[in-house]
C-alpha cells in the first residue's frame, strides 16, 4: 500500500507554484511517497479549493498538504481529516486553527518590508513610488502590499506612495497597469511589483515607454526577472524559497505520519537578491526559471 | 350609410417608397370587402395601418364614425380589429393552443396555468373552424398550411368585429379553402366586417361583396363584386389586359430523360415514388396538403435523407446526399417556404439573387464582382417586375409577393438542367403570374426539365405537359396535360387513399 | 417537444420528471456513463461520502444554472450571475455580521438583493433595449466592484451567526436518516430546481419565458406587456442567484468579495450541456441540473483518479464535446 | 443594413470606412466622448506616449475581436480565442526556442496552428452539429491544458531569437517618421483589421459569413456547401488568433502558458459594443475595432486618473452599458 499525500495549493499554473511542486516532488522521491499537486485557476476561487480538498479526502490519503485561500472556509473538511487521523500540513499561508501539525511558510509582511527598505535605500529616501500588486483580496497580495506600505509609512516620511493598482499577476495586464501609472506620474522614481507577473509587467512598461530613472523592485524569480536584474533594468527582488516550501511540506507530512514532534512554524525564509549576489550559491538554490 | 371602418386620404412613406398615396377604404358590417392590387401595391401596408402596426403619415380613420388612431395592435384589438398577417408570426416552440391563446391563458391562483382549460378552449376554436388539430401539437412540427390555420384560429379567438385576412389562402388547398369560406360565411352572418386580400382571382367571385383596387399605392376604384367581370378587375389592377391560355403540350416522346426517380421512399411521407421528366417537359405535381410532394422534392434535392430509392440525372445514377451535391448534378429547388428556406431576409435583393450562383461572380482569388451582380440583379428586377427602390434594399422590406419573385430570380439565374418549383406563385399577383408562366415555358423550350408543385389546380392545369398526382405519400397516377384532363380526374387520384394498406402498415 | 406539454393527471414530481425525460434521458445517459466509468476506474469514487461531495460541489453551480436557464430560455444570457451571487453574499454579511440582524433577515436580504439586481438587468434589456450580453456584462462588472467596495475588499465572516453555516452544511435529511447525510445545500438545490421547473412549466411566467424566446415580436403583437414580463423573469433569476449567494456564503462561512468571476461561464455551460438552446425558446431545468452534475462528476472523478491537473483540463474539454455530441446523435436517432 | 452594401466605385480604404461608418459612426461617438472626457479630467491622458500605450493595449484584444467578429457574424461564438492564442504562442516557442528554427517558420507555425485549431472547432460545429458555445468551450479547455502540457507549465522565452520581440515592439513607422513611434503591434492590428474587413465585405467567404448568420438553411438549400464554408471561416478566425498569439508572445518576449482565460470575454465584449449582433448576420470589423478601443481607453483612462481599482470596475461596467445605450438611441433616431 503506497503512501499518498495530496497537496492542495492556491494555484497551479504560476511559476511560483510550479517551484513549490518541484520541491514537493523532490521530497516525494526522497521519502518514497506518492504526491499529487493541485490548485485552482486563481486565488479567488475559495469554494473550488474546498471541492479539491473533498476529492483528495475521498482517496483516503495518508496526510494532506494544504495552502488555504481562506483559512476558515476549509475548517469543516480539515476537521473531517483530523477526525480520520489524517495529519494536515499547512503551507504558504497558515490556517487559523490547531488542526495543522505545522505551517511551512514565508513571512510575506517582513519580506515586503525588506523590499521597502531596499527601495528607500536605492532612491535616497525620498520621492514618489508606486505599487503594482497581483491581487486585492488574497492573503499574499494583502500581506505584501501592506508590508511594503506600512514600512514606508512608518520609516520613510519623504517617500510618497502615489498609486497602488492591481494587475491580477497577469503579465500583460500588469504591463498596461504600470504604463498607466507611469503616464499619470511622470516624476515617479520607484515601483514595486508584488509577484513575478507584476514585476515583469513593470519591466515591460519601462521598456516599452523607454522611461529612465525608475527603480524597480520585484518579488519572486523566474527567468524574465533574473534577466532584468542582470541587465540592470530591475534593481533587485525578494525571493522566497518555494522549492523549500514544497520540500518541507512533504517532509513534515511524513514526519507527522510517523508521530514525530513538529515546530508550529517552519520558516522557509526569504532573500533579497540583486546583480551583486544573484550568482551566489545560496541565492541560486532558491531561484527558479 | 354607416361604415364599420372608414379610411380617407391615407398616406404612408418608407425610405425610397411612397407606399400609399391618399388611399380611401371603407368597410360595412357583414360584408366581405376584397382588397386587390399587384404585388407591392400597398395592400398589406394599408391593413397594417388599420390594425395599429404602422402609424399613418397622413389621412384619417373612423370606427363607427368616431375618429381613431390605433397606435398598437392592442389598441386596434380593443377597437375590435383583428388581423391575420401575410407572414406567419407564430411562436414555433409553443403548442397550437398556447399560440392561439397567448396573453389570455386561463389562470388559477398565483399565476398558475390551467392547461387543460387552455387546451379545451383551443380545441373549441379549432372545432368551430372544423380543423382537426390536437391543441398540444407543437407549431414547429406543422406545415405552413397548418400553421396558417392556427394563425386564423388565433385571430378568430378574439371575436373581432373587423377581421383582416391578408392572403389567408396562399398556403391552403381547396378543401381547406372551402372550410375557411364556411367560417367566413358564418362570421358574415354575425355582422363581422371582413377585409379579404388574395391573389386567387376565383375566390373574389366566390365570396367578395365589394372590391377595392389599389395600383402603385394609389386608390383606383371600389366596385360591386357581383356585377363586375374578373377581367375588368384584373385590368384595373394591372393596367392592361392579361390573357389566360392553356398549355400547348409539345411532343416530347423523342426527348432524352433529364431526371428519373425510382422507388423513392422515406418513412410514411413518401412511399415508393417513381417517375421521370424529359428535357423540355413541364411536369406538374398535384395533391392535397401533406400528400408528400414537398417531401419528394426535398429528397431529390438532398435536403432530407431517403430510406430507399435511386435518382438518375441525364441517364446516370447520382448519389445526392446534400443540396450542394444536387446543385452540382444540375438540380435546383425553389422551396415553398420562402421565409425559412428561400431567403436570407436581412440581406439585400442583390445578394439573395446571387446566392445560388456565387461562383459566377467570384474571381479566382475569391473576390466578388459586385458590378456583375448588380447588372444581373437589376435585369431580373425589371424582368420579373420586382417592386423595390433599389437592388440594395433588404429583402425583409419588400412586399410578400416581391420576396417570392426574388427567390424565383435566384433559381432562374442558376440555370439548372432540372428545376423543381414548389408553389412558385404563392402570393404573386395575376399579372406577374402570367409573366412567370411565360418564363417557365421559355425555360422548358430551351430544353430544361421543369417540375412544378402547386396546390392551385388551375395553375397545374395551365402549365403542365403531364400531371403527377400524389396521395398520402404515394404517386397515384400520372395524367396527360392539356385540354383532355379535367379537375375531377385529378381530384379522384388525389383522394385515392389506400387505407387498408395504411392500417396494415401501422399495425 | 418542450417540457410544457405534460398534462396528464400525475403527481407534480413525476410530471416534472416525465416532462424532463421526454427530451432529457439523453444528457442523462452521458451522466450515467461517466458515473460507471469512474466507478470502474477507481474504487474510491463510488463512496457515499464522495457522492455527497459531488452533490455539494454541484449545489452552487446548479442553482446558478437554474437561474440562468430562465434567462436563456427567453433568448437572453446572463453573465452577471457569478458576481451577483457574491454581491448577495456580501450584502448578507453586512446585514448579519455588521448590523447584527437575525438570520432570517439575512436570508431575505440575499434573495431581495438578487431580485433587485436581476430586475435592473431586466430593465436594461427590456426598457433600454440593451443586448442582454452587454447589459449583464455591465452588471457583472458593477457588482464585482461594489462587492469589493462594500466589504472593504476583505471577507466578511459569519462567526456571530452560528446558524448561518447550517444553511449549506447542516443536514436535515441526515438527522432523520443517518445513513444519508445529504447536506442542506443539496436539498436546497433540489427544492430550487423543483420549484423553478414548476414555475417554468405550469405558470404564466414560465409560459412567457418560452414564448419570448420563441418569437418575442409575436408575443408583443398579441398584446402582452413583454417588457414587464421580461423584467419579472430576470428578477426571478436574480432571486435564485441570491439563494446561490446564501449557499456559497454558508459553505465558506464567509462572504468572499473577490470570488465570482468565471462562475457565469460554468453555469451557462451546464445549461447548454443540458440541452437548452442558446437561441431561446427551448430548455428544461432538469437538463441544466444534469448538465451541472456532469460537470461536477467529471471534475471530481478526474481528481479522484489523480489525473495530472493539466490533463484534467484537456480531458474535461474533450468529454464535454463528446457528451454533447452523443446527445445530438441520440436525439437525431430518436426523431 | 449590413456592411455588405458598399458598392460605389471608391478606393478600398474609403469603401471599408464608408461601409463601416454607415452604421458605426455611432459607437465611434462614444469613443470620442470618452477621449474628450479623460483629456479634460487628466492633463497626462492626451499625450502621444499615452495614446500609443492605448493603441498598444488594444492590439492583442483588437486582433482577437477581429477574429471573433467573423465567427459571431455567422451566428456562432468562439470562447476558445484566449487559450488558443496562448497555444499558438507556445507552439511558436517550441518551434523557435526548443527547435531553434528561423523566425519566419515560427510566424508560420503560429498562424498555421491557429488555423488548424479553428478548423477543428469549425468541424465540431459544422459536421458534428455541436453548438458553437460547447464546441469552443471544449476547445478552450483542451487548448488550455495542452499549452501547459507542451510547455511543461513554464514560460518559453524567446531570448535566442532576437528579432522576435520586434514583431510587436519594434516600430517601422517610427523608423520612417520619428514623431510617430507607433509600434509594429499596432500596425499589425490595423493591417489585420483592414484585410479582414476586405475579406468580409468583398469576397465570397465574407458573403457566406453574413449569409450563414442570416439564414443558414436558406444558404444550404441554395446548394452551397455550408459545412465547408463554415469550417473555412472558423479556420480563418483561428489564423487571426495565431497572429494575436505572435503579438502577445512578442510583447512579453515569452510564451506564457497560463495566460489566456478571460480574454475571450473581453474580445466578445468589444465585438458587441461595436454593434455586431450576437444572433448573427450583422456586424463590422470597424465596429469591433472601435469596441476594443473603447475598452482600452476606458481602462487606461481610469488608471491614469488613479481611480481606486474597485471603483474602476464599477465605472467600466456602467460606461459600457451607457455607451451601448447611447448607440441604440442614436441608431433609433437615425432610422
Ligand atoms: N417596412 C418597410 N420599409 C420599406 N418599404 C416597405 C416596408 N413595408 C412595405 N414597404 C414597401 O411598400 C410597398 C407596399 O408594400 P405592401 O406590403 O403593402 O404590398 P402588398 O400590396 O401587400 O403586396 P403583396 O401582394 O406582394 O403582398 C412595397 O413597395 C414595399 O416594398
Ligand atoms: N395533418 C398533418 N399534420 C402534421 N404534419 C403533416 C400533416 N400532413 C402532412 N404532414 C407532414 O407534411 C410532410 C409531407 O407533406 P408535404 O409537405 O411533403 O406535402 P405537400 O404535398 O407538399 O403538401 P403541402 O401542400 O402542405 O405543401 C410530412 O413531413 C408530414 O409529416
Ligand atoms: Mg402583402
Ligand atoms: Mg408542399
Amino acid at each position: 500500500q503506497d503512501i499518498y499525500i495530496p497537496l492542495i495549493s492556491k494555484g497551479f499554473q504560476h511559476q511560483f507554484w510550479q517551484a513549490v511542486k518541484s520541491g514537493a516532488d523532490q521530497a516525494a522521491a526522497e521519502f518514497g511517497v506518492r504526491i499529487t499537486f493541485e490548485g485552482p485557476d486563481n486565488e479567488t476561487m475559495v469554494d473550488r479549493q474546498i471541492d479539491m480538498l473533498a476529492a483528495a479526502l475521498a482517496n483516503n490519503p495518508s496526510a494532506i498538504g494544504f495552502a488555504a485561500l481562506d483559512s476558515q472556509a476549509a475548517i469543516p473538511l480539515l476537521q473531517q481529516a483530523a477526525d480520520a487521523g489524517i495529519p494536515v500540513i499547512a503551507f504558504d499561508s497558515g490556517v487559523e486553527s490547531d488542526i495543522p501539525a505545522t505551517t511551512a511558510t514565508t513571512d510575506n509582511v517582513a519580506a515586503a518590508a525588506l523590499a521597502a527598505d531596499k527601495m528607500a535605500e536605492l532612491i535616497g529616501g525620498a520621492g514618489k513610488v508606486a505599487v503594482v500588486a497581483h491581487d486585492q483580496t488574497s492573503r499574499t497580495g494583502i500581506d505584501r502590499r501592506d508590508g511594503f506600505l506600512n514600512q514606508i509609512e512608518a520609516n520613510y516620511p519623504d517617500i510618497e506612495v502615489v498609486s497602488v493598482q492591481y494587475g491580477a499577476g497577469d503579465q500583460l495586464q500588469s504591463t498596461e497597469v504600470a504604463k498607466a501609472i507611469l503616464t499619470a506620474n511622470p516624476d515617479l522614481v520607484g515601483m514595486f511589483g508584488t509577484n513575478e507577473g507584476s514585476a515583469i509587467g513593470i519591466v515591460n512598461a519601462i521598456r516599452e515607454m523607454a522611461t529612465e530613472g525608475v527603480t524597480i523592485i520585484g518579488y519572486d524569480s523566474g527567468k524574465a526577472q533574473t534577466d532584468a536584474i542582470r541587465e540592470g533594468l530591475m534593481a533587485g527582488a525578494i525571493t522566497q524559497n518555494p522549492v523549500g516550501i514544497g520540500y518541507e511540506t512533504v517532509k513534515a507530512a511524513v514526519a507527522a505520519m510517523n508521530g514525530e514532534e513538529l515546530p508550529a512554524i517552519i520558516d522557509t525564509g526569504f532573500y533579497y537578491y540583486d546583480q551583486s549576489n544573484i550568482d551566489d550559491a545560496e541565492i541560486q538554490a532558491v531561484l527558479y526559471d | 350609410m354607416s361604415y364599420l371602418v372608414e379610411m380617407r386620404g391615407i398616406e404612408k412613406r418608407f425610405p425610397g417608397v411612397h407606399a400609399l398615396k391618399s388611399v380611401q377604404f371603407n368597410l360595412r358590417p357583414g360584408e366581405v370587402h376584397a382588397l386587390m392590387g399587384e404585388n407591392g401595391a400597398g395592400k398589406s401596408t394599408l391593413m397594417k395601418i388599420m390594425s395599429g402596426i404602422y402609424a399613418r403619415d397622413g389621412g384619417e380613420m373612423f370606427v363607427d364614425g368616431t375618429p381613431v388612431a390605433p397606435d398598437s395592435p392592442r389598441a386596434a384589438q380593443d377597437l375590435g380589429i383583428g388581423i391575420i398577417h401575410q407572414e406567419l408570426s407564430l411562436m414555433n416552440d409553443l403548442t397550437a393552443a398556447q399560440n392561439v391563446l397567448i396573453g389570455r391563458e386561463p389562470r388559477r391562483s398565483f399565476g398558475r396555468l390551467d392547461e387543460p382549460e387552455l387546451n379545451r378552449r383551443a380545441a373549441e376554436i379549432f372545432a368551430s373552424l372544423r380543423l382537426a388539430m390536437d391543441p398540444r401539437t407543437k407549431v414547429s412540427t406543422q406545415t405552413i398550411a397548418r400553421q396558417q390555420l392556427i394563425e386564423i384560429a388565433k385571430a378568430l379567438s378574439y371575436n373581432p368585429r373587423v377581421l383582416i385576412m391578408d392572403e389567408p389562402t396562399a398556403a391552403l388547398n381547396d378543401a381547406e379553402i372551402a372550410e375557411l369560406f364556411a367560417v367566413i360565411a358564418k362570421l358574415k352572418a354575425d355582422g363581422v366586417g371582413i377585409v379579404y386580400i388574395s391573389h386567387r382571382m376565383d375566390e373574389i367571385k366566390r365570396i367578395a361583396d365589394r372590391v377595392t383596387i389599389l395600383r402603385d399605392g394609389a386608390y383606383i376604384d371600389t366596385l360591386d363584386a357581383a356585377d363586375t367581370p374578373l377581367s375588368k378587375i384584373i385590368q384595373l389592377m394591372v393596367g392592361r389586359e392579361v390573357t389566360q391560355s392553356r398549355a400547348t403540350v409539345p411532343d416530347l416522346s423523342q426527348a432524352p430523360v433529364a431526371l428519373e426517380v425510382r422507388g423513392l421512399s422515406r418513412g410514411k411521407d413518401v412511399r415508393d415514388v417513381s417517375f421521370s421528366v424529359r428535357k423540355g417537359e413541364i411536369l406538374g405535381f398535384a395533391g392535397l396538403m401533406g400528400a408528400g410532394r414537398t417531401e419528394v422534392a426535398r429528397i431529390i434535392f438532398g435536403a432530407d435523407p431517403r430510406d430507399a430509392g435511386e435518382i438518375r440525372v441525364g441517364g446516370y445514377a447520382v448519389d445526392i446526399l446534400t443540396p450542394h451535391a444536387a446543385v452540382q448534378a444540375g438540380i435546383g429547388y425553389l422551396s415553398e417556404d420562402r421565409k425559412h428556406f428561400g431567403l436570407a431576409v436581412d440581406m439585400t435583393v442583390r445578394a439573395n439573387i446571387a446566392m445560388a450562383n456565387m461562383a459566377q461572380f467570384t474571381s479566382r482569388t475569391g473576390v466578388l464582382d459586385e458590378g456583375a451582380m448588380k447588372r444581373i440583379a437589376v435585369d431580373y428586377i425589371s424582368r420579373l417586375g420586382i417592386r423595390t427602390p433599389s437592388d440594395m434594399q433588404a429583402v425583409r422590406l419588400l412586399s410578400g409577393g416581391n420576396q417570392q419573385k426574388v427567390v424565383i430570380a435566384k433559381w432562374l439565374l442558376r440555370d439548372c438542367d432540372v428545376l423543381i418549383f414548389d408553389e412558385p406563385t404563392r402570393g404573386i399577383d395575376v399579372g406577374a403570374k402570367s409573366e412567370i408562366y411565360a418564363l417557365l415555358e421559355d425555360l422548358a423550350a430551351q430544353g430544361r426539365a421543369i417540375i412544378v408543385i402547386s396546390s392551385e389546380l388551375p395553375e397545374v392545369m395551365r402549365l403542365s405537359h403531364r400531371i403527377a398526382v400524389m396521395c398520402e405519400g404515394r404517386l397515384t397516377g400520372i395524367l396527360p396535360g392539356g385540354a383532355q384532363t379535367t379537375q375531377e380526374q385529378i381530384m379522384e387520384l388525389a383522394t385515392r387513399r389506400d387505407s387498408a394498406l395504411t392500417v396494415a402498415e401501422d399495425a | 417537444m418542450t417540457t410544457t406539454t405534460a398534462n396528464t393527471p400525475q403527481t407534480m414530481l413525476s410530471r416534472i420528471i416525465a416532462a424532463g425525460t421526454h427530451q432529457r434521458v439523453l444528457a442523462f445517459a452521458s451522466l450515467v456513463v461517466l458515473l460507471i466509468g469512474f466507478s470502474i476506474a477507481s474504487p474510491n469514487f463510488m463512496q457515499t461520502s464522495n457522492m455527497i461531495a459531488i452533490l455539494q460541489a454541484t449545489s452552487v453551480n446548479g442553482v446558478l444554472a437554474v437561474a440562468v436557464t430562465l434567462v436563456i430560455i427567453t433568448g437572453g444570457i446572463d453573465l452577471s450571475v457569478g458576481t451577483m451571487m457574491t454581491f448577495c453574499a456580501v450584502i448578507t454579511g453586512v446585514v448579519l455580521t455588521y448590523a447584527g440582524m437575525p438570520l432570517l433577515l439575512g436570508v431575505f436580504a440575499a434573495i431581495a438583493t438578487g431580485a433587485l439586481c436581476g430586475s435592473m438587468s431586466g430593465t436594461f434589456v427590456a426598457k433600454m433595449k440593451i443586448p442582454p450580453f452587454i447589459a449583464t456584462l455591465g452588471m457583472m462588472l458593477i457588482l464585482k466592484g461594489l462587492s469589493l467596495v462594500i466589504s472593504g475588499t476583505r471577507p466578511i465572516y459569519f462567526n456571530d451567526t452560528p446558524g448561518f453555516s447550517l444553511i449549506s452544511r447542516g443536514s436535515i435529511i441526515g438527522d432523520i436518516f443517518p445513513a444519508m447525510p445529504i447536506p442542506n445545500g443539496v436539498l436546497i438545490l433540489f427544492i430550487v430546481a423543483g420549484v423553478t421547473a414548476y414555475i417554468l412549466n405550469r405558470t404564466v411566467l414560465g409560459r412567457y419565458c418560452f414564448a419570448l424566446g420563441s418569437n418575442e415580436e409575436s408575443v408583443r403583437l398579441s398584446g402582452v406587456n413583454t417588457d414587464r414580463w421580461k423584467i419579472a423573469i430576470y428578477a426571478l433569476a436574480g432571486g435564485i442567484v441570491g439563494i446561490a449567494g446564501l449557499l456559497i456564503a454558508s459553505r465558506l462561512n464567509s462572504a468572499q468579495p473577490a470570488l465570482g468571476l468565471g462562475y457565469e461561464l460554468e453555469a451557462i455551460a451546464a445549461v447548454v450541456i443540458g440541452g437548452t438552446s442558446l437561441s431561446g425558446g427551448r430548455g428544461s431545468i432538469l437538463g441544466s441540473l444534469i448538465g451541472a452534475l456532469i460537470m461536477a462528476v467529471l471534475t471530481n472523478g478526474l481528481r479522484v483518479l489523480s489525473v495530472a491537473q493539466e490533463w484534467q483540463t484537456v480531458v474535461t474539454g474533450a468529454i464535454i464535446i463528446l457528451a454533447v455530441y452523443a446527445d445530438m446523435m441520440r436525439r437525431k436517432g430518436a426523431s
